[in-house]
Order: structure tokens, then C-alpha cells, then sequence
């Protein structure tokens, strides 16, 4: 079957009170690059600031055609938060050139489209924007940090009867991008597809720690201690991977990367709430030199018991390796023969 | 013919980072008076108050995604102040080479994916050059804007490799950064920026980078389009001359660079000022704010950062954007890759700034030429890396004090002001290179820089939202998110 | 600076008995891809039997210049297991057009090459070719398995000083070997930066587990326990990561892949010996019940306690997952709050 | 004019895979008489005798690292007749995209790698279409063959995907394969195929893979010469036009498919022979290997695989290759991506196969219009996997028995046979494709494909290394370490 045959799957994709980043990492898709990804599903966008033609009026109409239902529209994507302020006005965006708060445009076009999907965290959950004393009074379409609600509200369904599907990640890779829309396209997101936050399982089902390269040194729980240390980022400097669901780690940024590939520690970006740890980012919160965040699903006696074991039975090596910026010890080379 | 001033309101505007819009008072075919609004507030200074200075790392570059590194070098500048310390040798390469990529590849989007695509407009289609500009330059779908992705993808696997991701590393650290490279990481390196140096000089300078590097003058510029070799540099250079792209957007011609990537002693891009013919040095404590015009609470007085505040103020009239207007001096000041170039003395940039001044033309071949200087001087920093050498260095947060951090992103000036009490940050103010060029007017009534370069914009017959408007605040590369923050 | 300000760094490139694989594979070299990545250390391949023009006559008149020194040769690259059967004569493989030996070439142009590279496992110690009774007398460059010796003779070291750089893998990634090149041509390979089996350290001293993805499994000791299960294959299927030098799980394979990725073992392909582990390869030798090929540096007995301990501690979640081929019940979304 | 006969010995042979060299007898400018010499041995029939039947899994991909999954799957297969089991339809689906992915990847770099640099060379300059050939298939640089290699490592994300690695992958079991995928998966499958698509549809093909799929007979091919879509494929058939290719290397005409790939029910390439316009099924037992002219002992009679040896005999003077001679029925076949079109019925290899047999364009059509029949396929079994249904079936190996394997790989026919005895591998024979087509003479000197093929050549004035040998040559896409094992 070619993918041709049908009519393209619709996109209009608009930014508010986010960074742009989540756009920024679209355009690092690769193998394939994002036009030949989408191209692969028939995937069009109708319109996106960073790449369309259209600039001010044209946009606009292309704008009210959506809402006239002259142009179907089969997915909004949202980035960046929903701004509630000042005082519930929602101008602390207006989209430029027609004086109405992006809030409003979100409300309206969420109202036509088939689905509706928050690109990034910021988009899903408030992320950054509503971090602190969350000045511009941000939240998500659906949820407002944990709590369902947001600009659209928790009843909330787009046409096609799914719930916001919220693309978490800060940013967001590419393909959990591409990847929802393609899935959305070929009409294989079902409701059960995603996880209590909304999150697309597909990649929320998977721990950053997956696949994470330190991984024996957690499991000995050789760790590091300071910035560029080659050990486990858990014990002491902040990394939440064991608990992050997101599949970084495994699917792999910017060709080789990711957080913990490049030394820091996972600080749970695809979570709501994540931008409130509640403790500095890059420094582990102990409760009686015990790490509070420990691994999904572990009973923490458990885990404090293994890892006193473990850490007792630690190679030199890894003892060694783990409060190095550069491998001291290597591996042995030993022959494997039959014992 | 003298007609009555017509009001257009221009936005959404598009392919630049961020919203915009723009107020134009129009007459006679022209722009009379222009007036710039940044339409978002999210309040980034506010949200950093009150938090462990660290995270500044975390929060910062969150304002940007398209600059992210660029802010997190500015937090991390200012965390070194507070804590005292200095990158180790090593530390300070990579974060060249992470500061460098960043800023490659935002020139590489903007020429390709924010700029041109505008000659690929319906409008210009009896234009001798408008064939080719829209086989490679159509929005979203030319040639050339599908490979500039493509090789910008690539570019950004440096990113995997020395900072993790992009955008939104944690690599870069007040001491360095927090991972070494080793010596196939090298490797990884020099074939990554040798694939981008092949398809540049293949596809968009059709020649060799040092070339690009070595235009001396503005008759080179000149010989080039006329008998250069074939690429999209070129292209540019025939539209520009077509159009006359270098007599539109012309500023104050007052530059402003604080000076880019640390070298073992001085910097690659020396920084300072350039006006009025003459180089100056900078004194960061001219520094201020006015909020005249912005939505700000505040305005009896132009701020320093260390003092400054971010008190939206939903109600004011009289403002017209969520942008503070950053003065030097009392002055207005342009910024970005044509600014750091004549700043940096380069002779080609120097020679257009004393013909031409800023324009068009000039802002966009400064950041090819920069783009080409950029790339050599990588390639030499992945050779200077150290593996087995410290990447980074250790140092301890003080309970109180003050620092700022001052470098360039792509699109130029870029400060971040940091006073810690208690162990927590009291104030964080920034001031980003698009607040420069989008300033709104001050107390004195003086209009931003591109306020100004809109002045005189040539306006067609019904047109709504004018393309030599487009072009005029597209040479800037305005980054909205950056703007306000 | 520059690279093209030098003279080309050159490669001349035989194939003799070996599959072909490791070519198959560098062939596969992307971002960039290989013509890009060699000409960013100005790599210039005189000939390759699988990319150039020349053959016949045009080849040999190539092969005889080096010989008499008329054409630099900086790097020899043979892929593929030296045979000297039958009886010593090497006529298993007569380059063709030649009437010569392979294996005499090779020992002639090597004389002469700056440095010479053992591409795959076969030209580095014999690999696949030698197996079970080594019918063609198959040997590597400089080892006949783990015994130093082959074809040159433990002895050999190229003009460079160096002994045969051998970058085992069967195939070899193709990374593996441009890498190594263009740290020939950058002068930045010593002999200290192989390992005891000649290996570039730059791969060798990582271990396949690094970066598993089924790390967590692993952790728990929550095996697989027939082909496709998604558990840990180091208990029952024959998985040898934790001990495999190599850096597949972090550099990965074909975009996203690596063996374990892939649902099989790592069988230890950049190993001496590696085609004869005495056992079948997917399956794990047991003694009283514990795996034969345990980690590199672990005591056995630390590792028998961990893991007993760990197996008792497994979550239901990855006790479950571990023999499915699908995951039955995803990482729980829990908060993580200030504890 | 009347001349002596004179021989050639053309070697090295390379863009074929592995080593090959060709005797020829020349007399009067054309190949009289061709005799092939598969050079090199290295016996894995013998390595594989007396392991764990599992291992043929590892063992027998490493006989050829361009077929590896080929090899793989005829040992599965093998397995699987042992274990009398069948894959899942997960395991079976998956395993066809598998195969088809190194299939299409190795007919990919065949025609760029392999087959098209011939005509960059400088033998051709006076050809109107040099310069686009030379400019697209320089060997090693040309845009095409670069263009291609690309492809190909996109393409081959697929085993990145679904078998871990390639070559060598231990993915393809006998109950299916060792890895599930996952929605997500699907859609990078579809991704990475598309950008396949659109890389073929834009460079080679200039049109959709359908139309390809669908060209029903020579004067249509000759259409799309005349007047089709610009591409590599049409630049191709002119050139084949021009040299007469159609009209080069002809062998018997007699065409083996084992068939490819299971669906629900039969194969997408339905299996047989097809020789003097009539195709026939296949029965495996008609099958037979002669060393009358391999320099292996046993030639006093054909062996039947199963009953077949490998016993290298340095010593013979009269083989002349280490190539074994398979016949079916005492015939010589010819197989490839050619013979696979003829046999399951496309029409146009069977309008090339009536109207001109196989040969030089035929050959090359053959494997174009397959790789573009493939990929369309493969589309659809991405759709067709079904994550959470199973993926591999289990079985148990018997302590003994015997088994054969046969699939097609991208040269054609491959077949393994398997015998075990007390639970090891007590004999192992396998006939590739490549076996077939460059099959020495036989014991009533019945020469092979390739060595019929070659007679009439042309060869012209001074050449040793005749180009229309060469294009003859490497028109089968040989692989010489499948050949001999």
C-alpha cells in the first residue's frame, strides 16, 4: 500500500509561552530529515512559524479557513504555555496582528481540529514557563502542573475523541514528535496509547536509565561526585533517570547524545512539575545519606541493601573510573573459556 | 503624490524566533515612523528569584531554544564570577566549540530558513534571479533550504558528542564542561564539521571557507557576484544587488560586541564598540535600561541590571511592547554577527560599515563571512583538546554576591546580571541582543535600531504586510523569545 | 587549521579470506557519510576492491608502484583471514590475475606500508575463517587466534613503529575503522593506545554492556529466557557484554541498533577465538547453576550474592517483562516529590 | 582476417564482491572460449560440521557479508525444517522486510557501486553521455554513487530496527525473529522507507516506484528510454541503447527462483524455473553438484546436497576453479534478480526474456524494476506487523535429521542443506546464486551461465581487461566469497 493514496493529514502548529526549542529540535530530525519523515506519512503542515511562507494577513486567513472548516485540520500542535495573565486577560500573549489572546486562538482552533497535541512540556504541563512564582500565570492545554485542568480543561476531547496528547520533553526529541503525528496519521493512537499524564507510551514507557552508558556503575553504585566524573550521576548529582520516563537513552539525540551521555544528569524534563524539584537540579536531596528519588518500582530497603552490597563489592576499576573525568582503569582483557 | 499616514498593523510575524509585530505609520509609498511590539511575557528574571544559583543553568537557557547555549554560557559566566573561578584549558575549547556550533547553526536556519525564503515570494517572480531563488529556497521545501537542514543536523551532532543535546545542555559549567572528549571524540568532531565545511562549499559558497574569510573589501564582495563561483552566497549577492538590498535597513551604525570565544589569551571576535568610524572599548557599567515604553513598572529612571526589575504592568497605555529598551551610554546599539565582525575589525565588515554602514546586505553577509570564520577556527579547537587533561573545574558557591556574564550569542550582545543573598538568587536580570535591536523608544524619545532601519521602507501598491519590511527585520535575525523573556 | 594543507594520508586495501562484511559495514558510515568522513582527515584510498575503478591489469600496475615505492602507502588495510593452506602453499586464495598468493602479498606490501590495519576479526586473528578445523589454515596479520604469530609474525612492526593495528569486530563497525584511520593520519595513535590484543583502545576498552538497554533487567538478574524475550541475555542466552570489549551499545549500529538492541546476544566478535566458545553461542554455560562468563573484575561470589538478592528484589514489573517479547506492564508513573 | 587464439587473464576483478578472475581464449576481437576461476576457498561447509546446529545461525552469515541475511535465512530455515516448526506471522513479516531490506540495499549498490562506474570510464568519452555518466558514477565519487551510499545506510536503519545490526544479525530464528517492534517502530520503519522512496522516485527512477513496477514490456522500456523521466534509470537504458547491451552476454536462458518471500499464503516472487517459454515447478531432488572441473575430489559423479562433500584438492590440474557446478536435472540455470522477474511472471522480464533472453540490460532492468516492486511491498508489511502478537515460535532441535533451506537472495537462488547426527552438524552444503551463474564446465562440459555468456564478446584493439567483459561480468552482480564458502 502506498501512503499516497490518501488525502494528506493536516498540521497547524502554533507558539506561545514557550522557548521555541521544541521547534528548534524538530528541525534535528534525522535519518530521515523532517520533510522526508513527514512526507513518508503525507503528513502537511498547513502552517508553521518557523518554516511557512505566510507571514502576517496571509496566516490570519489561512487562520479563520481552519475555523470556517474551509480547511480541514487534523492536528494543532500547541508549543510553549498557555498564558492565563495578566489577570485571566491572557495578554501576556497576544498573537501579533490580531490584538486576541493566543489562549483564545488555542481554545478556538482545539475546537476544529480532529486531534489536538501539546508539543513539549511547557505546552502539556507549564514546564519552565509557569516554573517559580509562574509570573504570566502559564499552564498547559490540559493540565496545570500535575493537575488535569489547563486552558482546555480536563473534559476536554478533540474530534477524533482522544484526550490532549501531550508530547512532553524539554525539548522535545524530534521524533516523539514526528512519531505522534505519523501515529496519529495512520490512526494508531488510541486513548490506552498513552500514559496517566497523556504522555505517548511509546516513549513514556521507557526509563532514561535504559541504556543510560553508566550503568555499571550504578550497578555497583560507583558514583560520581562532581561535574565530568564518569560515574553514576544518581547518588549525587541530581539524575533522575531511573525514574524518568522517556527513552533518551535508547532512541539518542543529536546523533550520540543525551543527558547523561554528555555528563549531566536527567532531570526528568518529560515529567510534569519537573522544573520544581524542590532541591537544586544537579545535586541529589538525601534523607539520612539516602537518595530520596530511588528507581520506579523498587522497595527502598531493597535498594539500600543492594547498593551497601554492591558498593562493597566494587571493582578497583570502577571505584577508580567513577571520580575521573577520563578512564584510568580499563577493563581487564581477559580470554572468555569455559568458566 | 502625498497621501494621508496609514496605519499597518504587520503579524504574525513569521520565520523569525518568537512573535512579533510591527506598527508602521505608511505614507506616500513609505515608512514613516515604525514601532516594534514583543507580544510575549513569560517573566524568566522573576522565575529564577528565589532559587539555588546553580539552577540558573537549568532555567536560563529555557528562554531561548534557539540560543539556549548561548544563555547557558552567560549564567555559567556568572556563576564563575560568584564562585571565582576559571574553565580549565579544556573546558574553555569545548565550550568554544559548543558556543560556536550554536551560533553556526542559527545562521545556517536564518539564511536559509528565516531569510531567504522570502525572495521566493510570488512577488518577485519577474525577477531574472527568482527561478533558482524559488527551486532552492522556497519556504520549507527548496533544495537548499533541505540540505541547510540537513547539514545543520549534522553540525549539531557536535552536540551530542561534547554537550549531550541541543537545545537545552547542562554541559556547560562555571568550571568547564561535564564531559571530556576523547581522542576519537575527535575524530567524530573533524569528520562532523568537515561534512558541514564540504556541503557549505559546495552548496552555498562554492568555494573553499578561507576565501569566504579572506573578502577584503567591498570590491571582492562586489567581483564575487559578478564572477564568483557559483553557490547560494552568490545568489544572494545578485539578488542584493537587484533589489538593492544595501541601501534598505540602514540603523544608527553604532555596533556593540562583548566578545566572542575565549582564546588562550584574548578572544577570536574582540569586543567593544564601533561608531562613528572609531573602535572604543566598553564599559559595562554604562549599561541601562529604560522602561519608557515597555509594559513595565519602573519608569522613572533608566536601570543598571544589577538593579534592574521586571514588574509587568498589564494596564499601561502608554507602553507598546513587553521590550525594555537597553541603552549604552544613553545610546541605542546595534548588535549581531555584522556588529561582532566590524567590532572585531574584519576588514570586509569594517569596509562595508564605512560605505554603507548596517543594511540588509551587510547584516546578512556578515554572518556568512562570520559563519565561514567560525567553522575554520572550530576545526582548530577540536585539534586543541586535551584528552586526559581536566575538563572541569571545582569551585564553592558563595552566600552572597553579585556577577555578571557577558557574551555573544548568534544575534549578538548578550548579558545576564546575578545577585545571590542567602545563598539564593535575589535578582537575575538579562539583557539578549534582540532587546538591543528591538528596543522600543526611550525616555528621550529615541527609537530602537530597527525602528529606525524601517524608516523609508518602500511600500507597493496594497500590499498589507510589506516584503521590504519582511526584509528589513529579518536581517536582523530577531529572536522574540529572546527579547522579553 | 585546515587538513587539506597536507599531503594525502593513503590506503591500499585487500580483501582475502573473509567475508566482505567489514567493507559491507564501513560502507554504512553516516553523519557523515564515508566519502565525507575520510575527507575530513584527507584519507585517499588508492584502491579498494569494492569502490574503485581499476581492475585487472589498471590494479596490479597500482600494486607493483607501491612495491617499488613509487606511490606512498601509508596505511595497508587487509580485511579478511590470511590463508595458508594448502600445506603452507596459500594457494586457498591466489590474488586473482596474479598466480600469487594473497598471503604473499600481503607480506610484501606490508614491508613496505607506514602503518598496516587487520580490518575485522578474520585479518586480526583468523576469526570466523579459522573455525572449527580451520580448513584453510586461516591465521590474522600478526596473532593465529590469541597466539601471536600469523601471518607477519608476533614480531612485525610497520614502518611506523607500530604493530599491526588490529580493529577487530566481525563485522567491524564502520566508525571503528575510519576512526582509526584518521587517528593514523592525525598521528594520534601510539602504541600505548592499543590493547593487549592490538585492539584501538578507543573502542576496545568499553564494554557492549555499557549503554544495554536492558540494563535494568540486568540489574535484577530478570532474564530472558528464549529468543525474543525482552529480559537480560547474560543468564541463559548466551550474552557476553558484561565481559565483550567494544563500544556497541553507545556508538550503536545502522541508526538505532546494536546485538542486544537487536534481541541476541553480543558473542564477543571483537574477541581472538571468538567463532570457538566451546559452548553454542546462544546459549550460557552454567556451573553449579551460575553462569560460566561472568563480568570483567567481578568476584563470583559477590556476584552470586548481588544477584540473589537482586533476583529476590525484582520488581513485578521486570519479573514479568523480562520473557516477554512485549512489555505487559510499563514503569509505574509515580511523583517525584521532595523525599 | 584470420588470427590467432590468443588467452586473457583478467584479474584482480573487483566491484564484484569478493575476488574473481576470468580466463578467456580471443580470437578475431571476441571471447571464444571463458573459463571462470572462483579463487579463493576457505571451507566453511567443513567449519560448520560437528557444532550445535544453532550455531549455523552465527557460522553461516559470515560466509558473505553482503548476503549475510540470505545466508542467515537459509539456515533458519533449515533449522526450522528440523524443528518442524514455522515462524509467527510477526516472525515471518519481519523477516521478509529484513531480507528485503538487504536485498534492495544490495541491488542499490550493485547498479552504483558496482555496475555503473564501467561507464565513467575514460574507454567511453567519446559517448554523448559521458560526461553525465562520468559526473554521476565516477567510481567512488560520482553524485549518483554517493547519493546511493546514503540511501543504502538509510535504508539499512531497517536492520538497525529489526535485527539489531548489519550484516551478521542473529535476528532471523526458525520461530521468527529475536526482537518485537512497536508502533513507534512501525513509524520510523515507514519513515526510513519513505525517505528511500523519495530518494529513488527523485534520482534513479524520476517517477513513482509504481510505474516502474508496472512497465509491461519492452516497447514500453523502450518509451521510457525514449521519452520517460529523467534519472539515472533512463540515463541507463540509453546508454545500454547506445552500446548495444541488450544485445551482450546472453547465456542459456534457463531461469532458477526458489521464490521469495512468504506472505499469507504463496510468495510475493513465485518460485520455479521458466526455460524455452514455459515455466515449470521446481523439485529440489533434481538438484546436483559436479566437480568434474572444481578442484574438489568426488568427481566421479554428481552429488545430490545432502549426500555432497568439500574436500579441496590442491592438487588437480583439470579444475580450474574452486567452484563446484550445480545442475538441475543436469542443467545449467541462471539465477538473479533477472530470473527471479522471469519466473514469477512479471511481464516485462518475460516479454525481455522472449524477445532477447537474458542479458547485459536485461539483467540490470531486472533488479531496477525489482528493487521498486520490493519496496512497495515493503510498505505494506510494515502496516502488517502486529505489536503484541508473538514474534518468535520455539521449537526443539532433534538429535538428528535432515533439512534444507532454500530462499532467494538479492543474487538469487541459495539453498543450504543440513544433516545432524547425534544433535551436531554431521554435513553442511550450500549452493549460492552466484554458485549457479559462475558454475564451471561439468563433466560433459556444459559450460556455465557466465562462461556461455562471455563467449562472442567483443574485444577490442589492446585491451586486457576487456570492458564488455566487465559489463558482462559484472551484469550478474557476482559474489564470489557466496560462490565458494
Amino acid at each position: 500500500m502506498s501512503t499516497l493514496a490518501r488525502e494528506p493529514f493536516t498540521v497547524l502548529w502554533l507558539q506561545s509561552g514557550g522557548c521555541g526549542g521544541c521547534t528548534m529540535s524538530l528541525l534535528c530530525a534525522e535519518a530521515p530529515d523532517l520533510a522526508a519523515t513527514l512526507a513518508s506519512a503525507n503528513i502537511r503542515f498547513l502552517w508553521h512559524p518557523t518554516l511557512s511562507e505566510e507571514t502576517g494577513d496571509e496566516a490570519i486567513a489561512l487562520f479563520e479557513a481552519v475555523l470556517a472548516g474551509e480547511v480541514r485540520l487534523d492536528a494543532l500542535c500547541i508549543e510553549g504555555a498557555l498564558l492565563r495573565g495578566p489577570n485571566g486577560t491572557g495578554r501576556f500573549h497576544t498573537l501579533a496582528g490580531t490584538d486576541t489572546a493566543t489562549i483564545d486562538w488555542a481554545r478556538r482552533l482545539a475546537a476544529v481540529a480532529e486531534h489536538v497535541v501539546a508539543v513539549g512540556t511547557c505546552a502539556a504541563y507549564g514546564g519552565v514557563t509557569a516554573a517559580g512564582v509562574n509570573p504570566a500565570d502559564a499552564c498547559g492545554l490540559q493540565y496545570d502542573g500535575r493537575r488535569p485542568g489547563g486552558a482546555l480543561g480536563a473534559a476536554f476531547r478533540s474530534r477524533s475523541g482522544l484526550p490532549v496528547v501531550n508530547v512532553a520533553g524539554c525539548p522535545t526529541h524530534p521524533n516523539w514528535v514526528t512519531e505522534t503525528l505519523m501515529l496519529l496519521a495512520s490512526d494508531l493512537m488510541r486513548a490506552e496509547d498513552l500514559d496517566s499524564y497523556g504522555r505517548p507510551r511509546f516513549y513514556a514507557d521507557h526509563l532514561v536509565h535504559h541504556g543510560c552508558p553508566r550503568n555499571e556503575y550504578y550497578e555497583y553504585k560507583a558514583s560520581a561526585e562532581k561535574m565530568s566524573d564518569l560515574g553514576c550521576m544518581m547518588e549525587h548529582l541530581g539524575c533522575l533517570g531511573t525514574q524518568a520516563h522517556a527513552d533518551c537513552n535508547t532512541r539518542l539525540w543529536n546523533g550520540e547524545g543525551s543527558c547523561t551521555r554528555g555528563g549531566h544528569a536527567c532531570i526528568n524534563c518529560t515529567a510534569p512539575e519537573f522544573e520544581e524539584p524542590g532541591h537544586a537540579f544537579l545535586e541529589t536531596p538525601k534523607i539520612g545519606g539516602i537518595p530520596v528519588g530511588l528507581p520506579t518500582d523498587m522497595p527502598k530497603a531493597w535498594f539500600i541493601a543492594l547498593s551497601s552490597l554492591a558498593k562493597a563489592a566494587t571493582p578497583d576499576r570502577l571505584r577508580r573510573n567513577a571520580t575521573a573525568d577520563h578512564v584510568l582503569t580499563p577493563p581487564a582483557v581477559r580470554d572468555i573459556r569455559k568458566r | 503624490m502625498s497621501t494621508e499616514t496609514k496605519r499597518l498593523v504587520v503579524g504574525p510575524f513569521n520565520r523569525v524566533e518568537g512573535d512579533l509585530e510591527v506598527r508602521l505609520d505608511v505614507a506616500d509609498g513609505e515608512v514613516r515612523q515604525a514601532f516594534v511590539n514583543s507580544p510575549l511575557f513569560r517573566g524568566f528574571e522573576r522565575i529564577l528569584e528565589g532559587r539555588d544559583p546553580r539552577d540558573a543553568l537549568v532555567i536560563a537557557p529555557r528562554i531561548c531554544g534557539i540560543c539556549s547555549v548561548s544563555q547557558s554560557h552567560a549564567a555559567a559566566l556568572a556563576l564563575a564570577g560568584l564562585e571565582g573561578i576559571a574553565p580549565t584549558d579544556n573546558g574553555r575549547v569545548a565550550t568554544n566549540l559548543i558556543l560556536a556550533t550554536e551560533n553556526v547553526a542559527d545562521h545556517l536556519t536564518h539564511f536559509h530558513v528565516f531569510f531567504m525564503p522570502d525572495f521566493a515570494r510570488a512577488i518577485y517572480e519577474d525577477r531574472p534571479w527568482f527561478a533558482t531563488a524559488a527551486r532552492r529556497f522556497k519556504a520549507a521545501q527548496g533544495e537548499s533550504v533541505r540540505r541547510a537542514l540537513a547539514t545543520r543536523a549534522t553540525l549539531l551532532h557536535v552536540m551530542g558528542l561534547l554537550a549531550g543535546r541541543w537545545p537545552h545542555t547542562l554541559a556547560i559549567q562555571p568550571g568547564g564542561v561535564a564531559k571530556g572528549a576523547d581522542a576519537r571524540d575527535q575524530m567524530r568532531l573533524i569528520a562532523t564539521l568537515g561534512a558541514v565545511r564540504a556541503d557549505l562549499e559546495e552548496r552555498l559558497y562554492g568555494a573553499p571557507l578561507e576565501r569566504v574569510a579572506e573578502i577584503a573589501d567591498v570590491a571582492e564582495l562586489e567581483a564575487w557576484r559578478q564572477a564568483g563561483p557559483d553557490g547560494d552566497f552568490r545568489l544572494f549577492l545578485e539578488i542584493a544587488a537587484d533589489l538593492d538590498l544595501a541601501r534598505l535597513g540602514r540603523a544608527h551604525d553604532r555596533f556593540l560586541s562583548y566578545g566572542a570565544y575565549a582564546l588562550d589569551e584574548g578572544r577570536l571576535y574582540t569586543g567593544g564598540t564601533f561608531a562613528n568610524g572609531r573602535a572604543k572599548g566598553l564599559d559595562p557599567a554604562a549599561i541601562t535600561e529604560d522602561h519608557s515604553f515597555a509594559r513595565m513598572e519602573g519608569r522613572e529612571a533608566p536601570h543598571p541590571p544589577f538593579e534592574g526589575s521586571t514588574f509587568p504592568d498589564g494596564a499601561d497605555e502608554t507602553g507598546y511592547t513587553w521590550c525594555k529598551a537597553p541603552r549604552l551610554s544613553g545610546l541605542p546599539f546595534e548588535t549581531g554577527a555584522f556588529a561582532r565582525q566590524v567590532v572585531a575589525g574584519h576588514p570586509l565588515a569594517r569596509d562595508l560599515a564605512a560605505r554603507e554602514g548596517a543594511n540588509v546586505r551587510a547584516r546578512v553577509v556578515g554572518r556568512l563571512v562570520e559563519t565561514a570564520r567560525t567553522l575554520i577556527a572550530m576545526e582548530g579547537w577540536v585539534r586543541q583538546l586535551h584528552p586526559g587533561a581536566p575538563w572541569c573545574a571545582q569551585g564553592a558557591m558563595p552566600q552572597s554576591g553579585r556577577a555578571f556574564g557577558l557574551t555573544e550569542a548568534a544575534r549578538g550582545a548578550l548579558g545576564h546580571w546575578m545577585v545571590v543573598e542567602k545563598g539564593r538568587i535575589a535578582r537575575y536580570q538579562i539583557i539578549a541582543p534582540t532587546t538591543w535591536n528591538f528596543s522600543p523608544r526611550d525616555a528621550v524619545g529615541q527609537p530602537g535600531p530597527l525602528e529606525t532601519a524601517l524608516v523609508g521602507a518602500p511600500i507597493r501598491q496594497g500590499e498589507t504586510t510589506p516584503v521590504s519590511v519582511q526584509h528589513i527585520v529579518r536581517s536582523f535575525d530577531p529572536c522574540m523569545v529572546c527579547t522579553v523573556h
